[in-house]
């Protein structure tokens, strides 16, 4: 199956829930209906978080999940706009949202054994993507990082859906000690997997796709870059490829690891 | 809204059905813009910067935000001419015949600006050309032709001498007389100008202790520059006979109203289109209602209408 | 805070406790903020401009605000160096004793610069000058001392002639080449420089179809233009081997820390006073915590640290 | 007795109410101890209203009453920064003032008997000084003028410890109708008053201290300018007067109506 894209517009939002869930991590529940029904696993949503004119660009966050007329964002708390996202109240409509925008994860038409592998943050793009793929049959395993305990995200809805999860912390708070490249080269070597997608800091996802095509796994990442437009207009997040420069908003987010040529000075400076 | 605005107005022979056009390089060619604006109601697209041969652009990080603006060095990244006119035109051909196309042109020598030029004199869907003398001059060191009367002559003496179609020029905003520099430009044969391309400016992450541009500096548009843009559009139209397409942080009618009233015949949107897709349509929409408010009959009345 | 920071910076031979200073014309003589200040914790007190004769300043409206910032056109009204040696360095020897005191000169003439470092030369309390060359320059019909070479080297080397305090310039961003303004006013003997004055800038009234300035035209200042003076800074403290005081839309600590980045010795808090009176006090301890949790012992380590 | 001055100081402020009470004005409590206690009629504050970057300037408003640690501020909408403090809810602490600011009304040492002259929000500066004034045994008669009914603001305040009200409106909707100028030459033909209080538009204001001055009675108005420091070091605020410019923001608002020199050019563009 391929995903297909539906055209993007201009939606006015109204803020459902928004809470704290880890540290220095909030969860926001929008009221998006026309997004809600059409966004696929790996889309992204460009907020804008501020009427005034002072933060002009909009905020691009990935759709973690979409449920009837509702998306949830999973969102790092980094700088003022997302500060000022933290700080909206249930019932504010100062926010709007251009979407559902980019090229999302790819399912393989075969797929029956899929890797998912989050990095902190990470898990955000992949929470409607690893339901969806449970409610399609296909088996799935999980491997979570985080820097530590309190930053590991999405915990409940991977044990949900998956029939494995790997949990390791950098700091052993939680789970196995290290990087997740350790669980990751363990479930290679264990089980097979048609597909791996990956979704974290940018040096993670390069280790893991190298893992993956050591086995012979098709790889997925899903990239972030700068962007100001998010529609394909202004090339500020441009990501090398094999096939030249490629936009992230448009071509990507989620790109084949095999295209990617990685180039650390185009990630963003945060995250 | 009782009487019926006329919105037409006139960049030397073209004739554009409403002063709202897109600002070069924030608006591509139309084709991303189309899920969200209806670009046969554009009083003209104006692309993305054109050059003769491909042009990679600048590393990245390539923007970054600043205090109601932002600043960018795309570095006018694009495949050249020849897959310009395979790709966008054929695409504005197809989906917006009605609409003026202005093709923004980019070069590092006069040469260059000339190839673009001859090389798209043949498509009859050009409506006109808009020169961009903000690039760096690489036969004269690196300082954009822009910055300098007689450069700036030069190479509009050398694109009016390529083509009879209407001739737009346009302005960097970073330098000490921009009258002189329009009246440089006005005298060397341009139909029309348009001001201003963005201010030179630097953003630095104090965390890291390094630029936010890969490139160290860049061009801040938005709002911010709105001031700037006014006053220099104010000067320009005073003192050339030529119009003047005015931006520089417009972002809805009420901005671009002001242009006008500076001096301003048309008016380009640029960095609004990335707050919000629809940001032409607004403008236009909006200036058409100030228009019906205000008893305007033909937007043209506009143009230079300001107060003592 | 388990280090102590070294504070003091060096302008010349003047030197500074800290690098924090009041842009000229938006803190009086300090007597305003005194509710609000402890004025002993300055770096230095830069005055407003203070001219030969009185200058009335301009009509009214004198302000007008735009997108993160402000435009003014004060016009420079002062009483005239008597009265202000009479009143404001009074008020400064009283009750700042220990803060070094930079009178902001202003004038239309050569002459005028002159005379007022004339008139303070014999007053102890005087510790350096900064003279302003954004003034228009009524011999050379209006444009400014500072948008022209050779202009702005007179002037400096008639100040220059006339004390053997330190010498600051404080230079006008209105041009296409910052770098050799800053470098003729090095030549010139210069002990320092002062970057940014005010971008020109006009808002308008679409409503009344009026400017929103008697004078029309002001200069912007704030949040909006701190890219183009981080850029201007970063360009000059290059090429220059005097000290710059940087300023630009510095609104806290962090701002601060990145003019000094960018090459800044000192820094001057502008258009945040009035946003905050107590501002300078804020961007001061802004700059102190930073220092602490980089590890920073010496604040002038800060000074053109710029990464790449 | 003539007003002291205290110190201003920065506040913190916390909105106590704010609520729509006549056709686009606003009367919003906030929660300012020690503006408060020592905020002298006619005198003002200086609100930042947005903590953002967009709005640099600060606002300046009148105080309307001071009780306890509350103060109140009668607010007309008309640009961004009213239309935001509109928005403002119960419990916002997203304000900080600078006050008390200027030099407010005075009352002579030996006044029995004053009018207080009111055009629209003009009423707004005018409050405390009435209840002092009516506390302090001051026979006090009250002229209010307003475009229209739905703009009259204060009247129960007036009524309360006035011993006359008169009411016009230029449409007539309330009371007579005409300018409040009318009511005025009555009221000072058929009393004597030891002084003129004015505040409204400068016409207006300019028209009562003409006919102040014609009985013979001291008049003050307070008079608005625009202001970006608001404590006496920019110089944006100048009011010409008989002894040279002067600054709205610490010589005044409030001036002696003789010293006066009325230029049309300086008044704010709105109001
Ligand atoms: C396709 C995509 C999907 C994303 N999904 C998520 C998500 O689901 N959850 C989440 O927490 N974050 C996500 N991010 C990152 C998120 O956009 C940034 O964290 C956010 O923009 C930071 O804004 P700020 O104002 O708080 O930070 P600031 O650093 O103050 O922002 C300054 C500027 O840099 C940009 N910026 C800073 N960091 C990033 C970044 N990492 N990526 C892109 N732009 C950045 C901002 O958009 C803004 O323009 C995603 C990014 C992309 C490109
Ligand atoms: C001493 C003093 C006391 C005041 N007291 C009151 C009061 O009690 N109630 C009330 O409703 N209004 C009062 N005003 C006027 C009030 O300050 C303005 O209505 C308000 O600043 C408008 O802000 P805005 O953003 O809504 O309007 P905008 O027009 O968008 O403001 C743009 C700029 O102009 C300034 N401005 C616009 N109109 C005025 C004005 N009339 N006076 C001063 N600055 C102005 C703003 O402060 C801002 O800097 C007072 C003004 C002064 C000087
Ligand atoms: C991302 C970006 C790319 C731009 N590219 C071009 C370009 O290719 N050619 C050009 O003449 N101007 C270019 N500009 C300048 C704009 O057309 C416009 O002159 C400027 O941004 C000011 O208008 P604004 O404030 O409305 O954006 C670009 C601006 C931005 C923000
Ligand atoms: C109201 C006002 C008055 C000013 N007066 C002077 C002056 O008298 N002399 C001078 O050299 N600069 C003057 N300036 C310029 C400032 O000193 C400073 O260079 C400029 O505002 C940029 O800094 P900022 O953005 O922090 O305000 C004035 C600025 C403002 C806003
Ligand atoms: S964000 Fe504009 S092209 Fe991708
Ligand atoms: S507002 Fe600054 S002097 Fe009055």
């Amino acid at each position: 199956m391929t995903v297909s894209r539906d055209k993007p517009a201009l939606e006015r939002v109204r803020v459902l829930a928004n809470d704290r869930i880890a540290q220095g991590v909030g969860l926001m529940a929008l009221h998006a209906p026309r997004c809600a029904a059409t966004i696929q696993p790996g889309q992204f949503v460009h907020l804008r978080v501020s009427r005034g004119a002072d933060i002009i660009l909009r905020r691009p966050f990935s759709v973690h999940r979409a449920t009837g007329e509702r998306i949830e964002i999973l969102y790092q708390i980094l700088g003022e706009g997302t500060l000022r996202i933290a700080e909206k109240p249930v019932g504010d409509t100062s926010m709007d949202l251009v979407g559902p925008l980019g090229h999302g994860w790819t399912v393989p038409n075969d797929a029956a054994h899929a890797l998912i592998v989050t990095g902190g943050l990470g898990a955000a793009p992949l929470g409607m993507l690893a339901e969806q793929l449970a409610a399609a049959g296909v088996a799935l395993s999980v491997a979570m990082g985080a820097p530590t305990a309190q930053r590991l995200v999405a915990r409940e809805l991977f044990e949900r859906v998956a029939r494995r999860v790997e949990v390791s912390t950098d700091d052993g708070s939680e789970g196995e000690q290290g990087f997740v490249t350790g669980p990751v080269v363990r479930l290679l070597a264990e089980e097979r997997f048609d597909v791996v997608y990956a979704c974290g800091p940018e040096p993670m996802q390069r280790a893991v796709a190298k893992l993956a095509c050591e086995v012979g796994a098709t790889c997925q990442v899903s990239l972030e870059r700068l962007m100001a437009c998010g529609i394909g207009a202004c090339l500020s997040c441009v990501v090398s490829t094999h096939d030249g420069l490629k936009r992230a908003c448009v071509d990507g987010p989620v790109f084949s690891a095999e295209e990617v040529v990685w180039d650390a000075s185009q990630t963003p400076p945060k995250h | 809204m009782s009487i019926s605005v006329n919105m037409s107005v006139r960049l030397g022979s073209l004739e554009l059905s409403n002063p709202v056009v897109t600002a070069s390089g924030t608006f591509a060619s139309g084709r991303e813009f189309a899920d969200f604006v209806d670009v046969s109601r554009l009083g003209a697209i104006v692309t993305k910067g054109v050059s003769l041969n491909p042009w990679p652009g600048n590393a990245s990080p390539r923007i970054a935000e600043t205090a109601s603006g932002m600043l960018n060095s795309i570095g006018l990244q694009n495949p050249g001419v020849e897959a310009f006119v395979a790709k966008d035109l054929a695409w504005l051909v197809e989906n917006a015949a009605g609409t003026p196309v202005i093709v923004n042109v980019s070069g590092h020598s006069v040469d260059d600006y000339v190839g673009v030029i001859e090389r798209l004199e043949c498509e009859p869907s050009v409506a006109a050309y808009e020169v961009n003398i903000s690039c760096p001059n690489v036969d004269e060191g690196g300082m954009s032709f822009g910055t300098e009367c007689v450069q700036a002559a030069r190479v509009t003496a050398a694109c009016r001498a390529a083509t009879r179609r209407p001739l737009i020029v346009k302005l960097t905003p970073n330098v000490t007389d921009i009258v002189a520099i329009a009246s440089s430009v006005e005298a060397a044969g341009a139909d029309a100008l348009s001001l201003i391309n963005t201010l030179l400016g630097m953003a630095i992450d104090a965390e890291s202790r390094r630029p936010k541009l890969a490139r160290v500096v860049g061009g801040l548009s938005g709002p911010a520059i709105k001031p700037v843009a006014l006053r220099m559009v104010w000067e320009v139209a005073r003192a050339v006979e030529i119009p003047v397409v005015g931006m520089g942080g417009i972002m809805d009618g009420t901005d671009a109203v002001e242009f006008m009233l500076a001096g301003a015949t048309a008016v380009a949107v640029g960095t609004a289109n990335f707050v919000d897709p629809t940001a032409t349509m607004r403008v236009l929409d909006g200036v058409t209602e100030y228009c019906h408010r205000h008893g305007v009959e033909r937007v043209a009345d506009l143009v230079g209408a300001l107060g003592a």
